[in-house]
């Protein structure tokens, strides 16, 4: 009971927050409005029992990305889009295709998963405790190139971003 | 009624992906392109656990934290070409810079 | 519903004293500082400036809030209101106290426990640098966006170091749970030794857990000398330039509600949360002759009084101290309520001690200059957290508990 | 046994010579270049001694090369009494022309480069002859041909090195065709290129009383083995080589390389023996290839060339004695042939050293005196390439012509006669160079000892080298070898005919030297054949060469290549280019112009999975 009003209404709260990302034409209001989606995902996790990721969420997407998101935008100091018509090509071809997209989506997801298995809070939950396990055991690998990885982004963040700051 | 089907989950990150699309498609400001990607991702990951959560696995949490990272140096790496770019072309407008060279 | 009521009753509670903390923890900022540059501070409002913040409030509340113009009005307004909340929600997973059992009603001094408690906070707190930021960019003013783009950067580059120095702990109490780790700290290295994580083996985290975590912490709450979004010799007055009446008190509550978070976290993490340093017969004793010096001395002070207000003020205040010792002595009759007294006496006061050393160092340091600060942060507080976590977790790994 | 160290170890030479030699003084580069081969000499040495008396071949399997169904190429390498042999000769023998070549291209440029090759030559004749299966046996043979060219072509500025080298080069590439195709065979009937289970297979199969495979494969390898050891038709190449420098031509013209073909031979010896008519074959070559190069050698006056000829003279004995079935006898005339004839290049050198560069016969005489060493040691040579009694070259010859009078009678007769001409022109030499008064201009002297001491070694060699009784240590790997029988005047006629070759050189050149040209003159038209090699370079040029060259520059090039192969190509960028540029509007550099087509593409996806999974529900 609790369990659907509070998906609802954060689900609720997540697409009106997605449609605002589209629809603002100032990247501020955007970002805002993207946090906002996180921040109920994040709920909504709790609520699948994703204790760990609901946290990641907050911390490294609404915490850490979103904040250079805004940063960035704050530094450029990046106006309002000015309006422009939406061209035909976009008009007639892009929104169709869209709404194909999300019939057809919707209409494979009933299809393949079968209904009668409810999503009800508590009934599993998977810990920091469960994910480091998994982590460092079954996917210490890509734990490590992951790693890699983000060093790659560091170094390839300064090398590029230095030229604009000095 | 207790708890609400899966399936539910699915057609939300369903909406929210496709808003992403949407945004990606319609938005001109290449920020506002880069948040609908992450728009995207985010939908993905609901996705992630609620089939982690059917399938009583972890998984799908590991991914969603891979995906994560991988999306915090995407953010870092993009960030920092925007940043050039704009210096380089005083905009954002993606249609501007449609051109590899100018 | 019993549940309802007694969180609602917590709640109720909790809000009432945080506020009157926030409010009073101005007036004894404003007091040491006074102090330490040997003025006397508030002083005519109330008996001893005692209703200063009152005082405050009201003229907060009934003063023009004045909304510049060209500003972004939504993200303008929005601003303060993020901040507040988002540092007020914090607490609510904080820990005063054991379990107690009131008229037959078991339940925790403290509002909810989640099991990633610690994780929580840490969001919370990296979700609260957007007061700060929309703030300075929405009030559409140069000094406020500078002060805003600064707190940004300074929070994404700190948090990073206080969020390794978290995991350390963490690592040696094997829980996210506050109350789990408080736990975790109970009893006593050889009788003596209370078994806090900076006493406590594998690795104490006084070496460099616990410096690295204040220092961040420092940073987190935009405190001296990490107060670069307002630093009012610079940028008029930073991110908060524009802002009046309620919503820059809000900014200010802001503020201290962090640092009190902020203490309360490191209290619970590093300082064991309401253990007393050392067994229960003795440590029952101390707050006792505490009260009972402070309230003599005030007395002693009253008799000679230096002003001709003091002839008042201080016996009374002599007196209430000597009240309290009188009630915890008497608590010593009946166990419950001396787990309770016990307890808030001791989270309390190394609560308001850690609060001490923010407002004393406040007091005493300047400011950082912008690159000094970013230096600071990547190319020693990080490597020196990092090598904190390695060593403990090498240290764990190496001694694991029985 | 760690065999690999023996042929790695002039490698290693080779690559810190190749590598660092530039920067390196000479005498370090004398160095790796010598001690490697000293060491790798050492080395054979110790294995001899430690596998005693090879009754079967010592195998030692690397990894595995190649590997296709039942076929199953390892590296391997195998020692057996043959390949012992042939260790012997080929480091200890490249040992000495080692030492000898510091002395003999001290003053040359590329020095480096120079020591660098013979040590990569090292490495590959010792694969060649560590070598377990054809195909190692192989590469080693490519790896040689690859040396011999390069050291060929050493002097890279003059053109006529340059021509001679690629001259080998394609030569033995025919000679390598056939015997490619030669292995081809020998996978396809035995199913492997093993040495012991191809003989021991064929060891099972019947004598070929008519052509079957196996002669076919032995005519084949007989190919390959003419284009490496310079026999008919093939031998064209191996006179120009001598443009090389003169330790190049003792190491790889004469003692080493050229007799791989020989020694190839001998190896595939239980093939032979059931092809009878491919041994006839290799014999008549043999036979043939003896008796011409022996006659143009009458005629030649430059030293170097001279003694290329003989060499290809000797390597025909050398493929009668494998031909007629003493395969020991072949060996053994290798390895003596080896000594002397290792030993001529060098004397030749040392005179060609000693009177600075000059190589043409009429421009000497009378060096007796002046650089007595290179001479006494050239005399030891020349005595046992004449087959003196009690040489080296006695001995071995000798056995070679017996077993060729027990074979067929017309064979000995001819080697006989080509004995005696070899005695003549060896002899020829000698007295044009030593004897007589100095012709020349240059002011001749001694070469240094590091030249000298490798000759006298060799002299010794070449005057004991008989007694070392090689055929009888081979007698174990080749049963059917036919030895010598009571009667024993066929080696005296042999060794008179080299006496007497030895005389008529004399009568002409040292006590009527007039005699000479006017013989010359009395030949006539003989005499210019001879001395223009029987016209054959001219001859292959215009039957093989111009023909190939015009056919490939009109059919090849301009035809196929130009049209053909051009044009498609051609075409098919035309083509793409069209699709490119209708595919190009897809690419309007319109980042949303991207995501809607890959949008459109995901559509499409979910249109099909939907189809698919409809009926799920």
């Amino acid at each position: 009971m609790w369990s659907a009003i509070i998906f609802l209404v954060f689900a609720f709260v997540a697409v009106v927050a997605a449609i605002n990302l589209v629809v603002q034409t100032h990247p501020i209001s955007s970002a805002l409005s993207l946090i906002g989606v996180m921040g109920s995902l994040a709920v909504l996790y709790l609520l699948l029992g994703a204790e760990f990721i609901a946290a990641a969420q907050l911390v490294v997407y609404a915490g850490a990305i979103m904040v250079l998101f805004v940063f960035v935008i704050m530094l450029l100091n990046a106006g309002a889009e000015n309006a422009k018509p939406i061209g035909s090509r976009a008009k007639y071809f892009g929104l169709p295709l869209l709404i194909a997209f999300l019939g057809i989506m919707s209409f494979v997801v009933q299809a393949v998963i079968p209904g009668g298995n409810n999503v009800v809070f508590g009934e599993y939950h998977a810990g920091p405790r469960d994910v480091g396990k998994a982590l460092f055991t079954d996917y210490l690998l890509p734990f490590e190139v992951v790693s890699v990885l983000i060093l790659i982004a560091i170094i390839g963040a300064i090398v590029l971003a230095r030229k604009e700051i000095d | 009624m207790n708890g609400v089907p899966l399936s539910w989950y699915l057609i939300l990150s369903t909406v929210l992906f496709a808003l992403g699309i949407a945004g990606f498609l319609y938005r001109r400001n290449i920020i506002t392109m880069f948040m609908s990607i992450e728009l995207m991702l985010n939908a993905v990951n609901l996705t992630f656990v609620a089939f982690s959560y059917k399938l009583r696995q972890v998984d799908g949490h590991i991914f969603t934290f891979f995906v994560m990272v991988v999306a915090a140096a995407e953010a870092a790496v993009g960030l920092a070409i925007i940043l050039t770019v704009f210096k380089n072309r005083q905009t954002l407008e993606i249609d501007e810079v449609s051109s590899m060279k100018y | 519903m019993n549940f309802l009521i007694v969180s609602l009753i917590k709640a109720g509670v909790v809000a009432f004293v945080l506020m009157t903390t926030l409010a009073y923890l101005q007036w004894i900022e404003r007091k040491v500082i006074a102090h330490i540059q040997l003025r006397v501070g508030p002083y005519r409002v109330g008996p001893h400036g005692l209703l200063q913040p009152l005082a405050d409030v009201i003229k907060l509340i009934t003063k023009e809030g004045f909304i510049p113009s060209h500003v972004n009005l939504f993200f303008y307004m929005l601003a303060p209101f993020l901040a507040v909340t988002l540092s007020l929600i914090s607490i609510s997973v904080i820990p005063f106290g054991p379990e107690i059992e009131v008229a037959g009603v078991k339940t925790w001094l403290q509002l909810t426990d989640l099991n990633i408690g610690v994780l929580f906070v840490l969001g919370i707190s990296s979700v609260g640098v957007y007061g700060v930021a929309l703030a300075g960019w929405a009030s559409n003013n140069k000094y406020s966006l500078l002060g805003g783009l600064r707190s940004s950067a300074q929070m994404i580059s700190y948090e990073l170091p206080l969020a390794l120095t978290v995991a350390a702990p963490l690592l040696m109490l094997n829980t996210l749970s506050f109350r789990e780790i408080v736990n975790g700290q109970a009893g006593y290295l050889g009788g003596w030794l209370a078994r806090w994580t900076i006493f406590q083996l594998p690795f104490p985290q006084i070496f460099l857990g616990f410096p690295l975590f204040l220092i961040c912490s420092f940073a987190e709450t935009n405190r001296v000398p990490f107060d670069l979004p307002e630093a009012e010799n610079e940028l008029v007055a930073g991110f908060h330039t524009e802002y009046s009446s309620m919503k820059f008190a809000s900014f200010f509550m802001a503020e201290y509600a962090n640092m009190v978070t902020v203490t309360c976290v490191a209290t619970l993490l590093f300082l064991g949360g309401w253990t007393p340093p050392f067994p229960a017969p003795y440590s029952n004793v101390i707050p006792i002759v505490l009260f009972a010096i402070g309230g003599l001395a005030a007395l002693y002070a009253g008799i000679n009084p230096a002003r001709p207000k003091d002839r008042f003020t201080l016996p009374v205040a002599g007196l209430v101290f000597l009240g309290l010792a009188a009630a915890f002595a008497a608590s010593h009759l009946v166990p419950a309520l001396e787990t309770v007294l016990m307890a808030l006496f001791w989270f309390c006061g190394k609560v308001l001690a850690l609060l001490f050393l923010f407002i004393w160092i406040r007091g005493t340091l300047p400011r950082f200059r912008y690159d000094q600060l970013m230096r600071f942060a990547w190319t020693f507080m990080f490597p020196m957290a990092m090598l904190n976590l390695l060593v403990t977790s090498i240290m764990v790994a190496l001694f694991p508990k029985p | 046994m760690l065999l690999w160290l023996i042929p790695i170890l002039p490698f290693c030479g080779f690559l810190i010579n190749g590598l660092l030699g530039r920067r390196m003084p000479k005498a370090l580069v004398n160095v790796f270049a010598v001690g490697t081969v000293a060491l790798s000499f050492a080395w054979v040495l110790k294995t001899v001694m430690q596998l005693g008396p090879i009754e079967k071949a010592y195998v030692e399997h690397y990894y595995t090369w190649i590997q296709s169904g039942a076929l199953n190429i390892g590296l391997d390498f195998a020692v057996d009494r043959l390949s012992a042999v042939m260790l012997l000769i080929v480091t200890g023998v490249g040992l000495l022309i080692h030492i000898y070549a510091t002395g003999y291209m001290a003053h040359e440029g590329g020095y480096y480069r120079f020591f660098a090759y013979m040590n990569l030559f090292m490495f590959f004749m010792l694969i060649l002859v560590l070598a377990g299966n054809y195909l190692v046996l192989f590469v080693g043979w490519e790896g040689v041909g690859l040396c011999s060219y390069l050291l060929i072509g050493f002097y890279f500025l003059e053109k006529f090195a340059t021509d001679a080298g690629n001259k080998a080069f394609i030569v033995n590439r025919i000679g390598d065709f056939g015997f490619s195709l030669a292995l081809f065979f020998i996978v396809r009937q035995f199913g492997s290129l093993d040495f012991g289970t191809v003989f021991a297979k064929a060891q099972g199969m019947p004598t070929e009383a008519s052509a079957g495979l196996i002669t076919g494969i032995c005519l084949l390898l007989l190919v390959g083995a003419t284009g490496k050891s310079a026999q008919i038709p093939l031998f064209v190449w191996l006179p120009d080589a001598m443009a090389g420098p003169t330790p190049v031509s003792a190491l790889i013209h004469a003692a080493t390389m050229v007799t791989a073909g020989v020694y190839m031979t001998a190896r595939s010896a239980p093939l032979y023996l059931h092809a009878p008519l491919a041994m006839e074959a290799v014999a008549i070559i043999g036979i043939a290839t003896a008796f011409l190069a022996a006659t143009i050698g009458l005629a030649q006056n430059d030293i170097k060339k001279v003694f290329a000829y003989s060499t290809v003279s000797q390597l025909g004995y050398m493929f009668v004695g494998v031909g007629t079935g003493a395969f020991g006898a072949g060996i053994f005339h290798l390895m003596t042939h080896a000594f002397f004839k290792a030993l001529l290049f060098l004397g030749a050198g040392s005179v060609i050293h000693a009177l600075s560069g000059e190589q043409d016969l009429r421009n000497m005489g009378g060096l007796r005196t002046k650089i007595p060493i290179t001479f006494w040691t050239l005399l030891c040579a020349s005595l046992a390439i004449a087959g003196v009694p009690f040489t080296s070259g006695f001995f071995s010859k000798d056995e070679i012509l017996v077993s060729a009078y027990h074979y067929q009678p017309w064979i000995y007769w001819v080697g006989v006669v080509t004995a005696g001409m070899t005695a003549f022109y060896v002899f020829r030499a000698m007295f044009l160079a030593f004897f007589g008064k100095y012709r020349g201009h240059a002011h001749p002297h001694e070469s240094p000892l590091s030249m000298t001491g490798p000759l006298m070694i060799l002299a010794l060699l070449s005057l004991g080298g008989g007694f070392i009784n090689v055929p009888h240590w081979l007698e174990p790997m080749f049963p059917a070898a036919a030895e010598a029988s009571g009667e024993s005047w066929p080696m005296y006629v042999a060794s008179f005919a080299g006496l007497f070759g030895i005389f008529m050189a004399w009568l002409f050149y040292v006590a009527q030297p007039k005699l000479a040209d006017q013989f010359a003159g009395a030949m006539g038209i003989l005499y210019k054949a001879v001395y223009n090699k029987y016209f054959v370079d001219e001859i292959y040029d215009a039957t093989v060469v111009e023909p190939l060259v015009q056919g490939s520059r009109t059919v090849l090039w301009r035809g196929m290549d130009a049209g053909v192969i051009d044009g498609l190509v051609n075409a098919i960028g035309a083509r793409s280019r069209g699709v490119g540029g209708i595919l190009r509007r897809l690419q309007a550099g319109n980042v949303r112009g991207y995501a809607a087509w890959v949008v459109f593409g995901c559509v499409l996806l979910l249109i099909v999975i939907g189809l698919g999974t409809g009926g799920a529900k």
